[in-house]
């Protein structure tokens, strides 16, 4: 029997969970946000959503090591991105974003685990940089599901039709026309907006499942939802012309956001108290972009740039080493 | 890499190592050098002051004849003291407020020209508008200088359509988006450029605002 | 500054130490050899990483980054054969500020002539122009090699660096150009119906076009350097 | 928003002087592998930023009124020589602040952000409190990217960088990046 | 008292259902004996019997090489019949004495006077001890006669017994302590003698209810003896972490319990003096338990010390089919041997056999910075830190983020979704940074 022993190094039993087994899962939580955005946009919100799958994973596979497709990430790179779109986006965009995410949000990098920004973001941001009139056009929410909304098959590179009837988001509407939109609507996502942002409820099912699982950490979108609900209703109180707390909360990509894109493990800080210090910067730059920026949305904005300092503060909120009380650091 | 390369060259001005020289020789050798530099640059200056001076006036002229409708003639207020005066001040003269005032063959006034800057989505943006006292609507306006997003913002000044609308609208204005405009006031913002489109509008209004006293005030003064 | 050598070593982790400026004059080559040298092996943007600002601000367009490229080019000719001419003549002490003053002459120049001959080239370049005083290519070659060498070789070398520097810009801004706006030298290539990338004419697309680039340099590098362990 | 704050956050965020206006990125792309080395990198160029936008107003109100053509001239001789005098000051002086930010200063002084703040404020005719402000924007918006570029680095420094990406190549991309997060706040201060 | 327990820490699925209720039982003498020279923390051992010498059970057969080192007994009367190398546990090679054990023979000690050890000074306790060649039974086989020797600077005022025994299957000391609570005490008894200290805990983890009630009954009134329930949680047994847990102390990085007045010692260290002064036997053989769902039949016995594992595991009815891994001690911090004619040591507290499916699988994926790690570790340090850095061989780096405070315990490798040997990526830094220590000395 000597021959056929296994010899690993300790310890030798480990916990359940894997990373594939994370991010699949994660995967699996995003499926009634998409159901959810087939119900608001029909065909074409899915038609977007595919494009932008499709743009990550084929990069990821053609220009990745190889192999790592199974661990999902890619999967829920391109999926995000794709809920982060508007309806109406010409394919190709969507596709484009993808592949750039991937290659230069997360590729370049080293891959999985070593980018310092959210992929999916780099895509966005990307995207809105490049197109911004396409992406911020937002066509009007419901009708028949088979409708196709804005010019989504334009060839790539040829300027999309713009399509007659366009809606705009909340954020647009209070920004440009200083009309504020029912909470009633925001809250069941019938608005105009981005194609998995609106279905606030449901996003916040998912991100509960996966708190749950205790395969997200809680601290990230507690604390941003909370900073945004409190700076924004100081505002409010201060000059009651702003919006309030609710508005703010469930208007834009905030949810989304913050459920899925702040808590990602890879670009987020790796101690707790890291995380309510990341969560806390992302609600005041969403709050101020909103009010004083000159975008109507920051919620990109403001995870990209707090990706940027997590580093940072990763290495501010070290945790104390066991036995250095008393300043005897151990070396 | 190359990272090292930057920081050299001045890095080691100071902690020098060699032979020193005397004082005399560094001052001469710097006084030289000064000398030489400074006689050239200036001669050069000299040489083309006239050419650059001609375009600065060629950029104004264009300017004041797109926003006034082509007057034959114009002549230039200066702002000195909260009031407007022709004589120019001493000193620079490019910090001083001004106004084109134009005219048409007849001599009869065609409308002035104002500059005026603000925060536009990058920069700041600079415009000449060219504004009828008389009847208190817009001639018409041109971008001087701005930093807009290429494609986006900076169609406040390739836009015929958006710059069009202009004519002839008596501020105060205010952007609508997305819908035509309903009443002689409003303006229809660019999509994609709101903020830059509503810049515009703030500063056409701010500067109408501004200058409009004025302006009557030197009309009481005696119009020519 | 001898950047050439260190092309390849990692970056340092402090400001690096001063170089000693004991005079030790590059090796001789061909007058052809020091000028493709600059547009090649130590193309001052590509390899040595030098001048980044003008680099990145002006690259937007074709005709702003060759504006910026040529006037370089001037100045760096001109300075080189100053410096070559009278480094002897100047005192150790103040060899730097001289150098200044001499770049800092000939930028004024370049700036007072292209605004009297290109007046909106001039207007969009901006502060950018006089900013190559600051740029530590001219800086940096009038030290390391002008002061070393004969006015001749001075100049072969200020017309390669200036080439190189010229070639990198048009590379660059042409990328961003053909992308960013749809045109090349302001002529429209694709018509109305092109949808520009604006971002290639932003900031985020200027750090991404060289960085692009240099991908694009590393990965032939990488290519060939397995081609010829293939064939070893 | 007061026009003094607008240009704060317009010269620290919206127009960064690194990551938007593209100034000092010598120091940028060079002095950013540790992160001590970086803030105090900027907090030194803040320094010198700060002295460059008084001596440059002066210049610009008492020296050059008549020769104008000789600016260019004048900003670099009289910085790179003022911040030597400064250097010698501040070592005999404040030794430990010599120590902590004296090294870097020589590396500064031609660096075009200076430059480029004193020719950006003649440009714009500023007034000497806004040229202040401009300073200080200009100075805490370059500390402020230089620190992030280096903790960024700093991290990367144990990913499995593609070969291609090792050298600069992800340097850039990484500069590309951040200078697309403060896109964010883009017309900050000129909102409707 | 309550004890104040230790943060973070990791909660792997116990096992031990598997023997903990199983009495101890002698496990009959094999053919052979295999005792390796270095068994223990220190100095090895150096032999003083010859090839061909004949032995009685617990005669010395290795003596203590200095004060940091122990003698080594002959487990059972017979022949040398090699002074060889040996296959060790630890994975190594090392000098060994074998002993052909004699079928016939009655396996009595030669005859000797049990010492009395009031009458005895705490030197002489000392000496008795380690002459018996009493190690620690808690795995780090730490000579116990040194822990019972403190440098006079330090003023011990507590003794703490770890009974937690944290470790899943292993029930070796649970046994002890439920079957012989009474030696356990009277062990402590001569400890806290010689330590000359008037206070003693017992920190036992929750999940040995029968521990806890047999010690508390046996618990003689004359001595301050407590008995602290502690909760369920790895690595509750960890010095430092128990010393927390029971006293609320922490360990000053880099120092040794004594440096806070505290000496930890393991219950099988205490019985085994305890029978040093009962019986006058020396350390000959030890409590092991022998579990895991690869063995047919799991057991807690007495193994005389240099047993096999192959006879071990052939007398607990083998391996079954698909049982593939044997782990000396337990698998968060065990070795797996890749031969079974490895010996059972004095410090070894248990053999477990995993199932092939119970293995780990060997795909490894990049850190996903997801900080589990970071609240598993005991000790706070950044287990994802100190793994990229060894990834790229910054051992420096390492040592700056405070590698010497991991005891290797494991528990971020354990929680690590990405399955980063963690551990052993930090054991191997240990090593490149002593043999670096060494280079530079
Ligand atoms: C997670 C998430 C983040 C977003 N971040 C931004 C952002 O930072 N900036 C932005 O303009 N739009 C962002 N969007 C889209 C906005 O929510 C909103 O639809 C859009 O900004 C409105 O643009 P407009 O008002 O300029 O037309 C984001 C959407 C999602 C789902
Ligand atoms: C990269 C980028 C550049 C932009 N540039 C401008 C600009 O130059 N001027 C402007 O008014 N808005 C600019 N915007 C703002 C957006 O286009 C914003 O959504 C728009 O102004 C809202 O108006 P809309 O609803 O008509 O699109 C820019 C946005 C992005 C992402
Ligand atoms: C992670 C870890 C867990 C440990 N767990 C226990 C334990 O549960 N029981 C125990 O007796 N010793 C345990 N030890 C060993 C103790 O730290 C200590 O060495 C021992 O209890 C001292 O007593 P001894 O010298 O009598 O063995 C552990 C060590 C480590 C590093
Ligand atoms: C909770 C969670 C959230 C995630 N969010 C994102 C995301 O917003 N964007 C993205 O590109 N990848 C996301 N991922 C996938 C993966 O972490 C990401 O691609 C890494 O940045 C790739 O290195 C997420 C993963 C998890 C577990
Ligand atoms: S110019 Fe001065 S500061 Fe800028 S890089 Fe060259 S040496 Fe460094
Ligand atoms: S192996 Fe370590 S952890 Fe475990 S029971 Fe023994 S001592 Fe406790
Ligand atoms: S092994 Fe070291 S690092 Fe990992 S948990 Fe245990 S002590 Fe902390
Ligand atoms: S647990 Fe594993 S994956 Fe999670 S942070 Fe620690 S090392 Fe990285
Ligand atoms: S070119 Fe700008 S700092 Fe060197």
């Amino acid at each position: 029997m000597t021959a056929s022993l296994v010899v690993t190094a300790s310890p030798h039993v480990r916990s359940q969970d894997s990373t594939p087994v994370i991010m699949w899962n994660v995967v699996g939580s995003l499926a009634p946000v998409v159901a959810a955005a087939a119900w608001f946009f029909g065909v074409s919100g899915l038609l977007v959503i595919a494009a932008a799958v499709v743009g990550a994973v084929a990069t990821e596979h053609f220009l990745g090591r190889g192999g790592t497709l199974a661990d999902g990430s890619a999967a829920i790179t391109g999926l995000l991105l794709g809920l982060a779109l508007p309806p109406g986006l010409p394919l190709w965009m969507a596709c484009l974003g993808g592949a750039f995410g991937i290659t230069f949000g997360k590729l370049v990098w080293g891959g999985l685990g070593q980018n310092v920004f959210n992929p999916a973001l780099v895509g966005r941001a990307f995207l809105q940089a490049a197109f911004p009139v396409a992406i911020t056009t937002w066509p009007p929410v419901g009708g028949p599901f088979w409708a196709l909304k804005g010019d989504l098959f334009a060839l790539p590179f040829i300027r999309p039709a713009t399509d007659a009837i366009t809606s705009a988001t909340p954020l647009g509407l209070l920004k440009f026309e200083g009309h504020a939109t029912r909470l009633l609507d925001l809250v069941t996502g019938a608005t105009g907006g981005s194609v998995g942002e609106t279905a606030a409820l449901v996003i916040l099912a998912g991100g509960a499942f996966l708190a749950w699982k205790r395969y997200l950490n809680w601290r990230t979108p507690v604390s941003i939802l909370l900073t945004v609900a409190a700076v924004s209703a100081l505002i409010h109180l201060i000059d009651p012309r702003r919006p309030d707390a609710l508005f703010m909360l469930f208007s834009g990509g905030l949810m989304l956001g913050a459920v899925y894109m702040a808590t990602d493990l890879v670009t987020s800080p790796i101690t707790n108290l890291g995380r309510w210090v990341f969560g806390f910067g992302i609600g005041v730059l969403v709050v101020v972009i909103r009010i004083w920026g000159g975008l109507p949305e920051g919620v990109m904005y403001a995870i990209l740039f707090m990706n940027a300092l997590v580093p940072f503060i990763n290495r501010a909120t070290q945790p104390r080493v066991f036995g250095s009380r008393g300043a005897k650091a151990a070396t | 890499m190359t990272d090292v390369a930057p920081h050299c060259a001045t890095g080691a001005a100071p902690q020098v190592h060699g032979k020193s020289s005397p004082a005399w020789r560094l001052l001469i050798t710097l006084a030289i050098a000064g000398a030489l530099s400074g006689w050239l640059v200036a001669t050069v200056y000299n040489i083309t002051l006239p050419a650059v001076k001609r375009h600065a006036a060629e950029r104004l002229d264009a300017a004041v004849r797109e926003v006034l409708r082509a007057p034959v003639r114009w002549d230039t207020l200066y702002l000195v003291h909260d009031a407007l005066t022709r004589t120019a001040p001493a000193g620079d003269l490019d910090q001083v407020p001004k106004a084109y005032v134009g005219y048409d063959a007849a001599g009869k006034r065609l409308g002035v020209a104002i500059t005026a800057a603000e925060p536009g989505f990058q920069e700041l943006v600079t415009l000449m508008i060219g504004y009828d006292p008389g009847s208190g609507s817009l001639i018409g306006f041109t971008v001087l200088d701005e930093k807009e997003t290429p494609g986006l913002g900076d169609k406040i000044e390739r836009d015929s359509d958006f710059t069009h609308q202009f004519v002839g609208r008596t501020p105060p204005l205010t952007g609508v988006k997305g819908r035509a405009p309903a009443t002689p006031s409003e303006v229809q913002t660019i999509t994609g450029a709101t903020i830059s489109s509503r810049a515009v509008v703030r500063i056409i209004d701010h500067a109408v605002e501004r200058w409009r006293p004025l302006l009557a005030a030197w009309d009481r003064g005696g119009t020519t | 500054m001898t950047t050439a050598g260190t092309a390849v070593a990692e970056p340092p982790d402090v400001a690096p130490a001063a170089p000693d400026f004991v005079p030790g004059a590059p090796p001789p080559a061909s007058v052809a050899a020091d000028i493709w040298r600059g547009i090649t092996r130590e193309n001052p943007v590509l390899v040595q990483f030098l001048g980044m600002c003008p680099t990145m601000a002006v690259t937007n367009t074709l005709a702003n980054g060759v504006a910026m490229g040529l006037a370089t080019l001037f100045v760096l000719t001109g300075s080189g054969l100053i410096v070559a001419l009278f480094s002897r003549y100047i005192a150790h002490e103040v060899r730097i500020t001289s150098y200044i003053l001499i770049i800092a002459t000939f930028v004024t120049l370049a700036d007072m002539i292209l605004a009297a001959t290109f007046p909106d080239i001039s207007k969009a370049l901006g502060p950018f122009m006089p900013l190559i005083v600051a740029n530590c290519l001219l800086l940096g070659r009038a030290e390391a090699f002008a002061a070393k060498v004969g006015p001749v070789r001075a100049v072969a070398d200020g017309l390669g660096m200036g080439l190189g520097f010229t070639a990198s810009l048009s590379l660059l801004s042409s990328i961003r150009e053909i992308l960013g706006r749809g045109s090349i030298l302001g002529h429209d290539l694709f018509g109305r119906r092109f949808e520009p990338w604006v971002f290639m004419a932003m900031p985020p697309g200027g750090f991404f076009t060289l960085g692009l680039a240099l991908l694009g340099l590393a990965f032939i590098i990488e290519v060939r350097r397995r081609r010829a362990a293939r064939a070893a | 928003m007061s026009h003094l704050a607008w240009i704060f956050v317009s010269t620290l965020l919206v127009n960064n002087f690194t990551l938007v206006m593209f100034l000092g990125l010598c120091s940028f792309f060079g002095v950013t592998a540790k992160i001590e080395t970086a803030w105090r990198l900027g907090l030194a160029n803040t320094f010198v930023l700060l002295l460059t936008a008084v001596g440059a107003w002066t210049l610009n109100t008492y020296v050059l009124t008549r020769t104008p053509f000789l600016r260019t001239i004048a900003f670099i001789v009289v910085i790179a020589s003022g911040v030597q005098v400064v250097e010698m000051a501040v070592k005999k002086y404040f030794p430990i602040l010599f120590r902590q930010l004296g090294i870097y200063l020589p590396l500064i002084t031609t660096n075009c952000a200076i430059l480029g703040l004193a020719l950006f404020q003649t440009a714009r005719h500023y007034t000497l409190a806004e040229s202040l402000v401009f300073a200080i924007g200009a100075g805490l918006g370059l500390t402020l990217a230089l620190s992030l570029m280096a903790s960024i680095r700093e991290r990367i420094e144990v990913a499995e960088i593609p070969i291609i990406a090792r050298r600069m190549g992800l340097v850039l991309v990484v500069a590309s990046c951040l200078s697309m997060a403060f896109m964010g706040f883009a017309g900050m201060g000129s909102a409707p | 008292m309550t004890a104040t327990g230790f943060r973070h820490g990791v909660h792997p699925p116990e096992e031990k259902g598997l023997t903990s209720g199983l009495p101890i039982r002698r496990m009959p003498f094999p053919d052979e004996i295999v005792l390796p020279l270095r068994q223990h923390a220190g100095k090895p051992a150096i032999p003083c019997v010859k090839v061909g010498d004949h032995v009685e059970r617990g005669d010395p057969v290795a003596l203590a090489d200095g004060w940091v080192s122990v003698p080594i007994h002959a487990s059972a009367a017979g022949t040398v019949t090699a002074i060889d190398w040996w296959p060790h546990p630890d994975g190594s090679m090392a000098q060994a004495v074998k002993i052909k054990v004699d079928r016939f023979a009655a396996q009595v000690p030669r005859p000797r006077m049990v010492p009395h050890w009031e009458g005895l000074s705490t030197d002489q306790v000392i000496r008795a001890v380690q002459d018996a060649g009493v190690v620690g039974l808690g795995g780090a086989a730490f000579p116990t006669h040194v822990k019972l020797a403190p440098p006079k600077d330090h003023a011990v005022h507590t003794l703490i017994i770890n009974g937690a025994e944290c470790e899943p299957y292993l029930t070796s000391d649970h046994r002890t302590m439920a079957e012989h609570p009474d030696r356990v005490l009277f062990g402590i008894r001569v400890m806290m003698h010689c330590l000359g200290v008037t206070r003693c805990v017992v920190g036992v983890e929750r999940n040995k209810p029968d521990a806890i009630a047999a010690l508390q009954g046996a618990r003689p009134a004359d001595l301050d003896v407590t008995i602290l329930p502690l909760t369920v949680k790895y690595p509750q047994g960890a010095e430092k972490m128990l010393i927390h847990a029971v006293t609320g102390i922490e360990v000053p990085s880099g120092q040794l319990p004594v440096s806070v007045g505290v000496v930890v010692q393991n219950v099988g260290s205490v019985s085994a003096i305890a029978e040093v002064f009962e019986t006058g036997l020396p350390l000959i053989e030890r409590i092991v338990t022998v579990s895991g769902r690869g063995l047919r039949r799991p057991a807690n016995l007495i193994v005389p010390v240099g047993t096999k594992l192959r006879d071990l595991i052939g007398y607990c009815g083998g391996m079954t089919d698909d049982g593939v891994e044997v782990i000396i001690g337990g698998p968060m911090m065990g070795q797996a041997q890749a031969d079974l004619d490895a010996p059972v040591l004095k410090g070894t507290t248990g053999v477990v056999v995993l199932r092939r499916e119970e293995t780990r699988q060997e795909k490894v994926y990049p850190c996903i910075h997801c900080g589990r790690c970071l609240e598993a570790c005991p000790v706070f340090l950044n287990p994802s830190l100190l793994g990229d850095f060894a990834r790229v061989g910054r051992y420096e780096d390492m040592a700056e983020h405070h590698l010497a405070d991991c005891m290797l315990c494991g528990s971020c490798a354990y929680v690590c979704p990405s399955n980063i040997p963690l551990a052993q990526f930090f054991q191997a830094g240990k090593a490149a940074l002593r043999r670096a220590a060494a280079g530079a000395a």
